[in-house]
């Protein structure tokens, strides 16, 4: 949105302190927290970024934030209802995923961890095929190809090597694109993310280090991983990193676009920490109630992503109750499809275990799937025989 | 004396790690999450609340970090005792287990004592993600320097953990995950047995079948189930994966005739291949038929939809029984 | 046609890598010191003057960093070619290997091959120090995802690298480092047979020898040093240790009745347990003897001063030969 | 020593930037070296770091330099000969492990790799104990509990990780020492060293890491592990790095031993970087020539450690000829006792490989141990056979 001086001057200060007015809770995240919009819906400007959106470009990303809560609520829910094995929650965390994959060009590739389901829905990755993965049918179910989203890595820190030789390939294409890696505040721990900026720095590859700090890693606090916040990690591996505002989209997107511009155009990597909080529990098996407190989350709500891009909207007239009501209308419907689409999900097929073990199949595994077969047809019908089996087993 | 009370697998390892760090100020736990949520398993509920952050410590997320700190800490006399959070998580600390952990006694010619034991809870059966579902003691019982113990019950993980925790070498301590929940009468007054030492579980003049952690259980489903057949499987839970304590599995093949080993681990190089040419080796002549592996299968760990499918069953280890009638 | 010329196995390695760069711009090879240095055994020499730094890259000290972004790499559709610098500095990327190299053709559902070479000179009998001698080859073959190959001589060497950097799987290409020094005639016009194959190497009719890498030497020494004695053995070149190409394997021990596994490698667990497991399963019948196992010892690798004591030699062998008899 | 206000007004600047005059080519090091004695001897103030040492301090330094020297030479010498199977040179690196290892107290525990001959001779290691791994007898003949110097460790940076732990422990005993972990600058790119960062700081362990930069790991130079001055990775993980001129042993003592007193005084790790240059090959089995430029090593030789605390020790009549001729005669017998102690050295008995594999032995390998031992005996006498069966396989 092109700003008029008047915002633009009112608010510098806290634009540039990150600490907006009215909004003293942001103080822990220090000065450095790069804002674009508050909680309140303000605009600020900052020194170094900003974002010029139209207004169908601002309502288009609210129907992101808005349809991504809604896949998460409705995958937990299912979830609840033993559709699922597990699903990881992204609550809370909308504003940084949306701003980071908005901020993503056809021709860069995204490497997510377990949690990315909202970076997931701007690269067109159909929810279903990320919901079969939490279902225990396959291991995620996209093409990571041609969505250009490398497929989920329950490995913690090893997809950040991967973009940084992903980078190093496009290097040596000569290939207009960047890689971008997601990890979370407690991946920092890690060996390998910590190589992967070794790499990225010493090979200046076009790669951007987006690091989500929901300011946990289970029941683990950020002071469990790190005495300085996160974003400095970087001045030691000689090169840029950023704190921003994760629950401030605009904000998001601004810095992400910088960042990737900058690796695309040889400048190499950055670091950028998202600031934000995972309003859920770490999965449906976890119980936060453990080791955090309710108020903590109170505190959070207000800094809600979403309901700032709303007030804003309604603020500035950029969208009307019609629209919202639509928005609305539009998740239902998106809800309704995946719910259908999760409790008809085909089983996968017993036998499919061995076909992709390997690119050229091997006679060993092609005999052992044969025997597999075999034996598995002796049951023929009476598979409640193995599935009790299975169960009392 | 208290009572024998009914506790599960997960609590009595709980148990026993108290008990251990009662009895010994050097043992101190570390790990992810161990603290304040007490595990993602519980196993070490309330132990933070009781003993403090510097006993039970949870730890920066890396596994490597993990070991490589237990082996400094073990060097000043300490017995740290490792919780990897799920068995495919183990790998980051492979380079500080395989080269230091496993090496340092015999490096230092014995001044320098690794008195570790990682707890791993392994297996599948849960319906979980991959990574959470994987049996990779081969990997540590190929080891030279290592030690790799398993239970199957909660009277066993009582007494087991904390002999582990008492042993002088570094012991791998492979926790059943699918049977934490499993309950048994729990006598914490009684004497157990040495750690490294097969246990007879159910005598049989048929068939041996061999079996550890989780597979304990299906083995003496499928010894009960077919007992109806007029068939006696004897089954033998291990216990210790290394080093492998034979002797009274030779004595049961040289009874029997057959044997048949069992364990969710990918059967190619899995503890069944070392086991059977053991046997082979020792028991030629008393052999009626080869000793016959059932195993995961030779794939990574599958979505959970098709584990069932993937791990050894009651069915499988009696036609594997069956086979080695026919041979 | 060049006419066959006598090359070591380590410039054989040499000239295959050059070949298969020259053949397809998508190989590159990652590794320490693998540039102008040409690698601490001088495999990659000359490499980096010819192919430019893009293509030959001294990486950062950091085995998991090399195999992680090989991984990138290999998503981006190149070949890379990952140099360990020795057997026992692997396991920093064990992780990697593992849980990513091994598993993301099949995690992709096939969308994402992995055509990652890793070379790795193995094995002992140089004088080195600690971890410059091992053999971890069974680590690997236990994992499932990936392929296991070993060469043992020149000729081998040249076809074997080029046909696992063809392959569309990750593939450890463990090198006989004792033996780079060997020499033989280099036909690079010929053509070779294919990569996952055993290959008899010398007919006999009494006892089956199965060797791989730096033994195949040693197991056909003892051979000839036998047949004095009027003993005849059959030796098999293993060359793939994942998968197992053992069909060979099963028709000379139906022959012979007798077979005997020779690796450098701790026996305990090592590929000698799988192949003695199988055979016995195929060939119960027509074994006169269990299948025997030469390895190293079940320590970890000794100083230099003790390693002609831990590794297998000719005597080992001729002795466990013997012992097959007096069954 | 304590200084003239003459001295060191004269040379302040210099000493502050680094850049000691007529000594241009300290500049690529950067103005944050910490020097305190020139190249050419002459002493310099440093706004921070300063020692006092009595002149026989100083040249019980120097003496602790020449035999440390003499000892690498000795053993290089023994190498080229067949005596040993290889050795790590620690030529040109003599005064950053005599500066090091001076700044240990007796608590103190340190933790090497296998090239701190300088730090073992320090921690009174015999000679003979580290010669015997480089000859392949063991791995470390010496006790690392009463040295306090822990064995050798050859895989890269797992150290680092072993040196934070035992200061946990040090921690937790309520210790009055500290950890000491060496490593080199390739050593850096390790995620194990990373690690150890994230660990040392978040647990403020008392333990000092010291990095010795000679330039190369074995054929890659520096640019290959960073593209920033290796002190400055401390910055990522929230404590102070420095740098340090590493063949100045005053400014390494007086670095070391203000970090080594924080970290015991609960101020937390601090990161040494000992700028110096590895004047010989990476081991006796390499060849530098592939890789560097001879002017290069001419260069760094104008900085050799020895020499400048020698020029000092005349130029300030602390020594005499006499001093240094007796120096040279220790060296002498040290040197011949070395040649004596090698070349009697034991063969180590081949059954010990089985003993110390684990503390509790087990049944299993006591068979295998005793199997061998009667296979061994059936040799007995016929011990060439065993050894041209060796050579022949
Ligand atoms: C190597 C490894 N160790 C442990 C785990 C188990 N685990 C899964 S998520 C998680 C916490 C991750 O925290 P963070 O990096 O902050 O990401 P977040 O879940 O908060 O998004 C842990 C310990 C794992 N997946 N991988
Ligand atoms: C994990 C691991 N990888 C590779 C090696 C082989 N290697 C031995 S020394 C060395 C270079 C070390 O360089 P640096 O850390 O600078 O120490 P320096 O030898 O220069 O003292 C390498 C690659 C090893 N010992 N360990
Ligand atoms: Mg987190
Ligand atoms: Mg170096």
């Amino acid at each position: 949105m092109s700003m008029s001086p008047g915002e633009t001057g009112s608010s510098a200060r806290a634009g540039a302190t990150g600490v907006t007015p009215g909004d003293s809770s942001f103080a822990e995240a220090g000065p450095e927290l790069i804002q674009l919009l508050t909680p309140e819906g303000e605009l600020v400007s900052h020194p170094d970024y900003s974002v010029d959106l139209s207004p169908e470009q601002l309502r288009a990303l609210y129907r992101d934030l808005a349809l991504v809560r809604r896949i998460d609520v409705e995958a937990t829910a299912l979830q609840r209802q033993g559709e699922l094995g597990i699903w990881a929650s992204l609550l809370g965390q909308e504003g940084a995923q949306v701003g980071a994959g908005w901020a993503l060009e056809e021709q860069d590739m995204a490497f997510p961890t377990y949690r990315e389901h909202g970076v997931a829905w701007t690269r067109n990755v159909d929810p279903l095929d990320i919901i079969s993965l939490f279902r225990g049918c396959d291991n995620g179910a996209w093409d990571p190809i041609a969505t250009k989203f490398n497929l989920y890595t329950v490995v913690i820190g090893v997809q950040c090597l991967h973009a940084v030789g992903y980078a190093m390939g496009m290097q040596r294409d000569g290939a207009a694109g960047a890689a971008l890696a997601f990890f979370g505040d407690g991946a920092t721990s890690q060996g390998d993310v910590n190589e992967s900026f070794v790499w990225a720095s010493v090979f200046s590859a076009p790669v951007v280090f987006f690091c989500q700090n929901n300011q946990y890693a289970i029941s683990e606090p950020i002071e469990k991983q790190s005495r300085i916040p996160l974003f400095q990690r970087a001045r030691g591996f000689g090169f840029p990193g950023v704190r921003v505002d994760g629950n401030d989209v605009l904000a998001v997107l601004a810095v992400t676009r910088k960042a990737l511009e900058a690796a695309r155009t040889g400048q190499g990597p950055t670091f950028i920490e998202a600031y934000t909080y995972r309003m859920g529990a770490h999965t449906t098996s976890d119980d936060p109630s453990r080791y955090r407190l309710a108020s903590e989350m109170e505190a959070w709500k207000l800094k809600d992503p979403i309901e700032r891009v709303k007030a804003y909207l309604v603020r500035s007239g950029h969208a009307d109750s019609a629209f919202f009501a639509s928005i609305e209308a539009e998740a239902d419907e998106l809800a309704a499809r995946i719910r259908k689409g999760t409790i008809e999900m085909p089983d996968p097929e017993p036998a499919s275990m061995f076909t992709h073990v390997y690119a050229e199949q091997t006679a060993y595994l092609e005999d052992q799937g044969a025997e597999f077969a075999e034996y598995h047809s002796s049951f023929a019908g009476a598979d409640d025989d193995l599935a009790t089996a299975g169960q009392e087993a | 004396m208290p009572a024998p009370t009914s506790v599960t697998l997960g609590k009595a390892i709980n148990m026993g790690l108290r008990r251990a760090m009662e009895e010994d100020p050097k043992v101190l736990l570390m790990g992810e999450d161990i603290g304040r949520l007490g595990g993602v398993f519980r196993v070490t509920d309330g132990l933070q609340k009781d003993f403090g952050e510097d006993r039970v410590v949870d730890t920066p997320l890396a596994e490597s970090g993990i070991l490589g700190t237990a082996v400094g800490l073990a060097m000043r006399g300490y017995r740290p005792v490792c919780e990897i959070q799920f068995d495919g998580f183990i790998f980051p600390a492979y380079n500080q287990i395989v080269t230091q952990v496993a090496k340092i006694h015999g490096r230092s010619q014995g001044k320098l004592p690794m008195r570790i034991v990682i707890r791993v809870p392994f297996g599948g059966g849960i319906g979980a993600v991959e990574h959470h579902s994987e049996s990779p003691e081969a990997y540590f019982s190929h080891t030279a320097g290592l030690k790799v113990v398993s239970c199957s019950n909660p009277v066993d993980a009582y007494w087991m953990i904390q002999q582990a925790i008492r042993a002088d070498d570094p012991v791998l301590f492979f926790e059943p995950k699918r049977r934490y929940w499993e309950k048994a009468e729990l006598d914490v007054t009684a004497e157990p047995g040495p750690l490294f030492e097969s246990r007879l579980v159910r005598e049989g003049t048929d068939c041996t079948v061999l079996a550890y952690g989780p597979m304990v259980k299906t083995a003496l489903q499928a010894a009960a189930a077919i007992e109806s057949e007029g068939r006696s499987l004897e089954v033998i839970d291990l216990r210790a994966l290394s080093p492998l304590a034979l002797d009274p599995v030779y004595d049961s093949v040289r009874r029997t005739g057959r044997c048949v080993v069992v364990h969710e681990a990918p059967t190619n190089l899995g503890l069944g291949a070392e086991i059977a040419a053991r046997i082979t080796e020792r028991c030629f002549y008393s052999l009626e038929s080869p000793v016959l592996r059932v195993g995961g299968y030779d794939t990574p760990y599958p979505p959970s939809k098709l584990e069932e499918d993937y791990l050894p069953d009651l069915d499988r280890i009696l036609d594997a029984v069956d086979r080695t009638f026919s041979f």
